[in-house]
């Protein structure tokens, strides 16, 4: 079995990864509730597997391209939860200042090279960075993550196509949370597996996985990273998963069949793996402590946050350009 | 007359518009099961059925592609582009199959069919969902350019868009939605090309649209209140231009403001700025001043948005301070 | 074999089509050379087969969607070849009055739904107009021609999973020449077969045939055609063929291996389909008399466009909007 | 200095860049074994090799996905869009992914590309592979601008615009490919942002841009012919936009003539047009008078593509009567 191959501290790293994505996500939700975030945020409670399991298997100079549903992946790179906070809270403090949202957060110094809110936009980009580090040499790779329903826009295809071509080092992760925004993928897809079943379009081997079981996913990123930092071209990786909640804050989700949502809750990823790490010689007393340490680094995160200013006015016309202004005229 | 918010103008008419002809159909992404994103379609599924109201795969070149393909061949469908910032993945339908295939063909086909897509910020969606892009459709020949400002004029243009012959974007503004008016209660279609007065005074001419419509509305109230009396138009559409009574206005009162949500460089604005900058330079008392937001893309946070959007205050300073 | 199926007399039609539409365009580039065309335009000389064994299948009231490499597709569905000279010489008399020149042809009385010039575009338009059949219950299908190079585009993949998924009366006919511009197809596809190599991505079968000849490419029109009409979907077809020229009036084609050229000339369509309806039992005089007819037609249908007049200055402001005019004011 | 073709002066920029800066590299459709469609960089694949000089599919949102990517990660990509018209199908990638990026991530990250085109009409290819559009580009905060309309300026703005740390796009124009003019032949780089004033005269001032350059100094001198004397100011840059020149000039003139190539609604010219009105209005003698093609697509035929396109008799023409 894969995670035979990982040792049980690497396990409880794993374990607390995906606790700390998970309580994230549950207060920044709260803390929408009690208006101290505003705008929209799209939560990827009970995919944190994913996000986990190939934070794991990057180098730290390796590069994570991921969407608006992008929290955990931001995160799993290593970036402040408090600098994450401040940017749903809008602060000045906020991983961008305020000017990017939660739909886009970015850190190119933890590899994390965006967030994207336009469906498959990221894919080609992602392929980019995976070029540049061809052309340098540098054996870094991109990971790419994207949902279910960007399998079919035509961006995927010309990344797909693209990436094959040239060989690069790219890995694209569809998770398939089975739906759309609203629509479940199966009413708008010709295949019953819309990344897997279409990897032969594109010369590339079928992977379909598991994507709330974080060994399984550790195992499968291991391999591919390393074919292709070897050189040995892209790999197009499905990782079945599910959205605990809504698309977005202003969905409650009430269009999924209770059965469907009761089989997935059987599979949330977390309380599972805990189960696992116990039956694989883990102590109860050593994963109450990852909880409470856990807990503990996210009320603080956020107490940090919530000091944090509101964005400076001053600022509000600053870097878009390279010469930190914004003028279209002498 | 019922009072109706924004988006339940729409559903009322596309429904009036759906009942009257068969050859009306709808299809977009999340707009059939679930009513829209923006709970503006709900319903129509459960009327109309499944053949004619349409969720599709998230293919924005295949849905204006269906929509093209249908209207050449005797069909007059409504598409949905969820957000306008979407016109960027399929371009070339709008901008170069749709607005042209009737002049390339030498008037062989006619496209009778309607773009809905939600536009415009104020709700800290951040850039890649709040842009203002009126001036990116009003830039292409052969496209018509609606964007209400209110509940009445969403219905009565809704309806005249799915009427008119030819290719018509509608902008639906995210931030009105939730707005009311007094609508017409039965069968309600609206001209294009038609800008109305909303605000009559005698010393400026401000043009607005859309969401800058109660923003301009606001500005002339708090002027009003210091004795400046200014003409608030609401031009409803861009394409076909009201130069009529934009021009009409601007000889009277000797002064124009634009007051344009989007980012400043070719907005809309400019297009009628060099308009009145031509034609109606003589009865100019002084400049043309355009309001709009600066040359940046919209930010995330609440208080960075609110100063990149125009506001009542900045508008009504703007015109205080070139009035006197 | 397939041709079985098909009477002498059908195949001696099937002739007379190809034989129309390479003489049409020879005759074409000579009205080049002479400077009576101007612009630019594509030639389809040495694909003559697929237009001709499709348009055979097809009702009068199914659509046809082509592209910038379009003559043959709109003359094969019966349009005037004078009024198709006059569009290409620029004349009032031309197709579109010279509005829409070589690239654009479009006649819809004959079903020609339009000749498109930016790669992938008609594909989902194509789409729309099956669409419109399966809604109005006509039973009409849309056929849809499109290039090797078109199914790397993102338009390419987001027809085929939407025609799919919606089980539309659309066939896409890919017509492999082996060349983009002036780019092999190998060295930019992931896969041998750009279109037969990617079906099962949308859950379609695999049709590859030899789109030089004629008969097999009939075949294969009248089954997929069949399939579409009674509301079994749609279907992609990859027709192998070759480019005896260049990309374009500019292309001399030179990046071609000389040896590559020499087969594929070895396979031309027309002396291959004339030797074996010979050997079938056609008289010699009987194809000549045919070939003599072409001919005349088209002296004919040239002597016609060349008396047309140049476009009248009065009409360039109109027809933009169904009222016939281009206000964009009052 | 030597006598180029203004695309030779493509390749000249191109391979000076290359040549200091390892870190420029080039793709696109046919660009490498095949030398562009227009054969502008013929020799860079030899010269430069395959790695840095690459052949894409037909997949533009890919080619722009990869110059992006790979500016955010130390390279600086010249990416060839083959006509103008295909931004349609990968507006998604300029507009809102490299326009906006740097800004929303608060300027953690550069984007040093540039997006080279084929650019305008008049050499009868049809409303598809005709279109002047740089006014798309310029509506997009994010986004430089450079339309050169000599060889000379092409080789500097070129090298200008890939030592620029921000996206650059570059429009080449169809009908200028095989103009000559001399160039520098050293290392040559031109600043982005410095209009150029290419005639001089007290009567009038006449703002153009790439191939309507030309076309005003024609007019020019036809004006010239009657003794009306006016300034041809080339702008060669519309972001950073050289409003310090065209002021200064309206204000020494009094009048202000736009000649746009682009259809007209929302052309460059408009904005133009509306900052004189804003800021120079004490300075006008008479009407801003903007020269464009009429809002239609480019028609096919030669004739009628000569209608529709700015002629120098047009523009003679325009100045004279409203001078008078
Ligand atoms: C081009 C484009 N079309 C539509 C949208 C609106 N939209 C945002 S998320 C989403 C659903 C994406 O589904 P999927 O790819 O499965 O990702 P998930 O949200 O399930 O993680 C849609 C349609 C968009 N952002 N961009
Ligand atoms: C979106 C887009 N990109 C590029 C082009 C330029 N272009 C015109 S034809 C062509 C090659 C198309 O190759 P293929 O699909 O094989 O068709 P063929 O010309 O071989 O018939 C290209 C790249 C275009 N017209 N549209
Ligand atoms: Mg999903
Ligand atoms: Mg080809």
């Amino acid at each position: 079995m894969a995670h035979s191959q990982s040792s049980l501290d690497q396990r409880l790293a794993l374990y607390r990864t995906q606790r700390r994505l998970r309580l994230f996500e549950l207060r920044a939700n709260e803390l929408y509730v009690d208006g101290l975030i505003r705008g929209t945020s799209h939560l990827a409670t009970g995919q944190e597997a994913i996000a986990t399991g190939f934070a794991a298997a990057m180098r730290p100079d390796d590069y994570t391209f991921c969407t608006y549903r992008g929290h955990d992946h931001v995160i799993a790179r290593g970036v402040s939860m408090a600098a994450v906070y401040g940017e749903l809270m809008g602060r000045q403090g906020g991983l961008m200042g305020g000017k990017g949202g939660s739909m886009h957060l970015i850190s190119p110094e933890h590899g994390a090279l965006g967030s994207y809110a336009i469906v498959g936009a990221h894919l080609p980009i992602a392929a980019g960075a995976a070029w540049s580090a061809q052309y340098r040499g540098t054996e870094q790779v991109a990971v790419c993550f994207f949902g279910d329903g960007t399998t079919n826009i035509g961006a995927f295809h010309e990344a797909l196509n693209t990436a094959a071509v040239w060989k690069l080092p790219v890995i694209f992760v569809c998770e398939n949370n089975q739906y759309m925004e609203y629509t479940p993928i199966g009413t708008v897809t010709a295949v019953p597996h819309p990344a897997a079943d279409r990897a032969s379009a594109y010369g590339l081997e079928r992977i379909l996985i598991d994507g709330n079981d974080v060994d399984e996913v550790l195992a499968t990123a291991e391999r591919v990273i390393a074919t292709a930092r070897a050189g040995g071209g892209p790999a197009l990786v499905e990782a079945e998963t599910y959205r605990h909640g809504g698309h977005s804050r202003a969905d409650p989700a009430a269009y999924r069949p209770a059965q469907e949502v009761k089989d997935w809750m059987a599979r949330d990823p977390l309380p599972n793996y805990r189960a696992r790490l116990v039956a694989a010689g883990a102590e109860e007393a050593t994963l109450e402590a990852i909880d409470a340490e856990v807990a503990a680094e996210i009320e603080a995160s956020i107490a940090e946050a919530t000091a944090m200013a509101p964005p400076d006015p001053a600022g509000v016309a600053n870097d878009l350009w390279a010469d930190g202004g914004s003028a279209w005229r002498n | 007359m019922a009072e109706l918010t924004y988006r339940a103008a729409v559903v009322a008419a596309l429904t009036q518009e759906m009942e009257r002809d068969t050859s009306v159909v709808f299809l977009g992404e999340d707009v059939a099961a679930a009513g829209g994103v923006f709970k503006a379609t709900p319903g129509l599924l459960e009327q109309f059925g499944p053949v004619r109201v349409r969720d599709t795969p998230i293919a924005e070149q295949a849905i204006l592609g269906l929509a093209m393909g249908a209207a050449m061949t005797g069909l007059k469908p409504v598409a949905e582009i969820m957000f306008s910032d979407f016109f960027a993945v399929c371009w070339d339908l709008i901008a170069n199959e749709i607005a042209k295939t009737r002049y390339m063909s030498n008037g062989q086909v006619t496209l009778p069919l309607v773009i809905r897509t939600a536009n415009g910020g104020g709700i800290h969606f951040g850039a890649q969902h709040s842009q203002s892009v009126e001036n990116w459709a009003m830039m292409i020949p052969g496209l018509k350019v609606v964007a209400p400002s209110n509940a009445a004029d969403m219905k009565g243009l809704l309806a005249g868009a799915i009427r008119d012959p030819d290719p018509v974007i509608v902008f639906e503004h995210k931030n009105l939605y939730a707005t009311k008016a007094d609508v017409p209660a039965g069968e309600y279609v609206l001209p294009l090309g038609k800008a109305n007065i909303v605000h009559a005074g005698s010393q400026a001419t401000v043009v607005a649209l859309a969401a800058m419509v109660p923003v301009a509305l606001r500005a002339a109230e708090i002027l009003e209140g210091e004795g400046i009396a200014v003409t608030v138009i609401d031009l409803r559409c861009l394409v076909p231009l009201d130069t009529e009574t934009i021009l009409g206005s601007v000889r009277e009162t000797g002064w124009l403001f634009t007051v344009e949500e989007n980012p400043r460089l070719c907005g809309w604005g400019a297009e009628i700025a060099s308009i009145a900058a031509e034609e109606a330079i003589d009865s100019l008392s002084g400049p043309i001043v355009r309001i709009t937001s600066p040359h940046l893309p919209l930010p995330a946070a609440e208080e960075l948005e609110a100063l990149v959007l125009p506001s009542p205050e900045r508008v009504a300073d703007t015109i205080r301070r070139t009035l006197r």
